[in-house]
């Protein structure tokens, strides 16, 4: 895209890592995409065209977005139940998505999974998963695979500051660090397991210490510093992809939405709330973008215009779909298996 | 007798309990700050305090055998899973410790645990988040399983729960919190293994529990209109059952039909059709049929998800068939 | 055919397989350097490596996650999870991943995963370690479950696990691994869904699977001394269930008994009656019993855990029962 | 006892702590029982006797010797499979043990429970778990359970190294912390799970820096040292009871024998066996008592006259008693309800 100035790589640290002015602008517009394609959630939810639980990732994008940005296409992404930001982040079709949540058959899983349960294998996005931390063996199998394969592909794994309690992360974080599987862990600390605040369940609130008792490298960052992210996150992926085990990463953030749709926030006040949303990543970043001379008011009307438009245009795709027929309910809760066909059995 | 809601039922003897029994105390993720999940312990803990409601790290393993180890200590711990779902890691300690240490020790342990849990499906939460397992639960010896069907039911069979020396799985119905009905004021408690009889009639009985049973009733008035009068069995509780209602019931409509949410394949229906041909034989004028869930992971779209539910009508058309088949 | 043991058989797919396929590797608790804790895997370690034959930690979830990890990336694990009791800790990977994963993700993602344990009671191991739960895990759909009861069975039913795209739960029986049996010497598949007739009959139908078979089987002879002609069927796969076999045997003899060492009370031998019954109601002349286990956590006295087992002498008891029953 | 010289004291520390000579002696002759107690059941088993699994705690005894005679009579005792140790130590009666383990009636759980599930209530012995890890989670209870009723009972958990990789570790030491439950656990580190080494499985090899990671206060002793194991654990009860929350003590010890009865030992060298066995625990402690002057020879050899009996004893008692009752067999899978019969209900 053209920039307000000819200026380039403002945004690129003395040590020529970090990113160019056009990753810094897309960063910065696939975060107001995810922002505004939630927003539109709500409002489809509110108006009854979503159901089950929506849980909105306003206010994380910035995790989502610089992580996955520094990461190969290949690479595996394990997310949880709010997953709509790692999955547009990793580039799904929004109309796809947003077409799941309204449970049609043109969404990512044919309006079988829904909204924790998004799933893209072209992209190398495997879900989606509502058992918190149910998905963190899953993603130490996948980096067992590559590394039994022999590949330099690695697996990230998005989870929340609740699930560092859970039995599986502990066996997760052991496995991992006995077999060196090349896995980057991502916890996004958000302060909350819904209602409940880290230190009143956690004895380590500093999360990414836990790792240090694996004898995992593990690190603290910005959650709600895109830029950060991207840089960490690719410095990190890097050491992973080496063969040196897993990595574990804190980024610290902030979720301005309930828990979920239904939740009514007793738990925390309106001003601690305000005093975060003082750091929402998008402005952050579209400040520093003005600083810079990146861009200009017009970039970011221009750029507010299309995430609009994508938001729309998913929401109306959704809505045009068609349910998923009640002939389709029993497919595939087998997988067809060729070499017993052969045979004419099972 | 005031109307109040399933959940303000369950609120009600919880409170009582509490009020009445200080080796009462409440645990479980999100129950206090957050006010709880189905807002059942909603200002609890500010009711209470921390030592009575205590939140919890989301680590069902060990608040389950925590509370199990507080009930063997003599207290009277109520643990609230959230959902059934979350059941399964904690499972090892409901089947491994709860269940058998009173047996295991020969007499010397006992667990009176309370371990309440929502079950149940339809509101759209995707397969991770609908199981209907307490088939699971009622299939273990040593463990008491209660599956409320109306408010009525939940206040009075959770205030058995509380006075029962054994360890206690309570599944509550998500998608019955908000129904109303009559319930007296007083504490009373409601027998375990007591069917209760929904409905009299003649033709054919309608076995559920939970939140089968309302569909079961509602089949029950839409089959009055074709003249067949259906019994319908709420059975309060899957262990102990009501093996004695169940038989006497169908002993006299000579057919049956069991109705879950659950998985056909391997379910719980496939107990109450055992028993019933085994203490029944010969009363029967046809095979005891099931109109259970879909034996498939449970779908988000609301039209699969409803594909995949039993539904009224669906037992309308079973109980039509079956009168048939015998006039036939 | 040679003559060979359960675990043998076991050894030879296993060893075929990660001989033939690069995919296949093996991981679980002391399946390497201990040797397996029943043998089965014993000289592997040595024989194949590290990187096929994986000893992990005590870790039943993430082990059993990471095989479904795996999996998911185009791998054949075979997870050995050492025996069915531990599988309880490891529960929630089987039901909310490996068996949703495929129908979750409209198909994209598939989960050949072989998941083996051994199960049964028997060898006064106590009440945490005599599971049957095999009638669980053929309550989940998406999960293929299999119990070989002899040597031929276990390899060939093993081999078709590994061919099969499915999460396959293989469950052998702790008392078998040393039984003997004629195995043929090259590899071959044994289809699932399909029970085979052990014995044919026409009075009276034995139904049985994995250690209960024999039991059945043996029964059969003393009936036969009696006069009492038994077929004996054994089922090979829980799931899928051979219900055409089963009931057509079940219409030729009119009666059956169904034979399990699990929890007699919410057991999978209720879905066996109940399909019986509903599809050969006309044919029986009796009610379909069930020979199970006692409803009690496995006490270790010999004495008490045989009194809790099904016996031979109970199976030919209610045969007779079965019969005379219809004599007078 | 009578000691071989009038001297007291001889292992009581400088600062007073520490135990008298008669407590010595009484350890000695507890590890000596223990000791001649399993080496009679291992030959009980090969008669036939005894069947099922038999985890023999031969080369430990110092551990429970010690620990558990520094804790008061109703602290909660919880240990895993391998607990014949602990239930001796704690003053179980042989006899009923042994019962036990023939499956008699007349066992401490009538024959139900067997080898891995003794229990006996009246002496606050807890069990007996054969599920690893399994009975984390019911020590946090007990130990929540007292701390509600606000005593100064604290329990004392029990497990192995093999434990330390189990989910149910680490969600009991997150709660034990952050509840500050009166909590003492005791790993014994005997540098194997079944035939898996340590190293294999574990991230971090010193199983007592795990605890560090959930901010509990941890050591390490030499479990082979009755008198170490006694005044450590001693230090650290007291440390629980004052209510500062759990400590975590990781024993360093070694099982002579097989894990249970049936295992070939493929994993380990039989000169290592050899080196730990030149540490046993029990001819430590009489090397210590001899070098002090505290006993002699003669006093070893009525010592070990009077554990031959009790062996003897307890399982001529075990053998003569009678099998429980096949009718007995349904009884207690519920207990008596009294407040619901008094309603004549359920
Ligand atoms: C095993 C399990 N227990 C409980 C729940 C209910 N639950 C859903 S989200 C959640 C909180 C998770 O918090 P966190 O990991 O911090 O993620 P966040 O919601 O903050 O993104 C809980 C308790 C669940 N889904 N799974
Ligand atoms: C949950 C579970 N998984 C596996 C087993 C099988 N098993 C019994 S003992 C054991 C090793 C335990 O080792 P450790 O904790 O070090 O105790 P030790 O035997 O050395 O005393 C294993 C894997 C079990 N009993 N429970
Ligand atoms: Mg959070
Ligand atoms: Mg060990």
């Amino acid at each position: 895209m053209t920039m307000a100035n000819g200026k380039s790589g403002t945004l690129t640290k003395r040590d020529g890592t970090g990113i160019s002015d056009d990753q810094a602008v897309a960063l910065l517009h696939r975060m107001m995409e995810i922002r505004r394609f939630e927003e539109k959630a709500a409002e489809m939810y509110a108006r009854g065209k979503i159901h089950g639980f929506l849980h909105l990732y306003i206010g994380q994008e910035a995790v989502a977005t610089g992580a996955i940005s520094a990461l190969r296409d290949n690479d595996y992404v394990v997310s949880h139940y709010r997953e709509h930001g790692h999955a547009l982040a990793r580039g799904l079709d929004p109309k796809r998505v947003m077409a799941e949540l309204f449970g049609k058959e043109t969404g990512v899983t044919g309006g079988r999974g829904g909204s924790m349960h998004l799933f893209d294998v072209s992209k190398s996005f495997l879900g989606g998963y509502a058992i918190v931390a149910g998905h963190m063996p899953l993603a130490c199998g996948l980096g067992l695979a590559e590394q039994y394969k022999g590949t330099d592909r690695i697996a990230v794994n998005f989870l929340g500051d609740g699930a560092v309690n859970e039995g599986e992360f502990h066996e997760s974080l052991n496995l991992a660090a006995v077999w060196k599987l090349p896995l980057l862990f991502i916890v996004e600390n958000n302060f909350y397991g819904m209602g409940t605040a880290v230190q009143r369940v956690s004895a380590l609130v500093e999360v990414y210490k836990r790792a240090e008792a694996y004898g995992i490298h593990a690190e603290q960052v910005d959650g709600m510093d895109v830029v950060a992210m991207h840089d960490t996150v690719a410095r990190l992926a890097q050491r992973v992809r080496s063969g040196d085990g897993p990595v574990f990463l804190e980024a610290i953030c902030y979720r301005f939405r309930g828990h979920s749709m239904s939740d009514p926030e007793f738990y925390r006040h309106k001003d601690e709330v305000e005093r975060w949303r003082a750091l929402d990543p998008i402005e952050q970043m579209k400040r520093r973008l003005f600083d810079a001379g990146v861009i200009a008011e017009a970039d970011v009307a221009r750029m507010q215009e299309e995430v609009d438009q994508i938001a729309q245009d998913a929401a109306e795709f959704a809505e045009q779909s068609p349910a998923p027929s009640r002939e389709s309910l029993m497919r595939d809760v087998y997988a067809r298996s060729p070499k017993l066909e052969e045979d004419g059995r099972a | 007798m005031p109307e109040i809601t399933y959940r303000e039922a369950l609120r009600q003897t919880l409170r009582y309990q509490l009020q009445n029994d200080d080796r009462v105390f409440l645990m479980g993720e999100d129950i206090g700050a957050y006010g709880g999940s189905y807002a059942v312990t909603k200002g609890f803990l500010e009711e209470f305090g921390e030592r009575r409601v205590k939140d919890t790290p989301i680590s069902e393993s060990v608040v389950t055998g925590a509370g199990i180890g507080a009930a063997m200590a003599g207290l009277r711990p109520m643990v609230e899973l959230m959902t059934i779902n979350f059941s399964l890691l904690a499972i090892d300690q409901i089947v491994n410790n709860a269940s058998k240490l009173h047996y295991m020790s020969n007499g010397q342990i006992t667990v009176p645990l309370v371990l309440r849990m929502a079950g149940g499906a339809g509101s759209q939460l995707g397969a991770q988040h609908s199981h209907s397992l307490e088939g699971w639960f009622a299939h273990v010896p040593g463990l008491k399983v209660v599956v409320p069907a109306t408010p009525y039911d939940a206040k009075g069979l959770l205030m058995t729960a509380f006075d029962d020396e054994s360890p206690v799985v309570f599944i509550e119905h998500t998608a019955l919190y908000a129904a109303k009905g009559e319930v007296p004021e007083e504490p009373y408690r409601l027998p375990f293994g007591r069917a209760e009889i929904m409905r009299q009639g003649k033709d054919v009985t309608l076995i559920g529990y939970s939140g089968s049973v309302h569909q079961a009733y509602r089949a029950a008035q839409q089959l009055a209109e074709e003249g067949i009068e259906a019994e319908v069995l709420n059975l309060r509780t899957l262990r102990p059952l009501d093996i004695e209602g169940i038989v006497a019931s169908v002993r006299k409509t000579n057919r049956a039909i069991v109705i879950e949410d659950d998985w056909k394949f391997g379910g719980f229906g496939g107990e109450v059709v055992s028993i019933i041909q085994e203490e029944a034989f010969d009363y029967l004028d046809a095979p005891i049929l099931r109109c259970s869930g879909s034996d498939v992971p449970m779908p988000y779209s609301h039209d699969l998800e409803q594909a995949a539910l039993p539904q009224e009508a669906d037992i309308v058309a079973l109980a039509i068939d079956l009168l048939e088949g015998v006039t036939r």
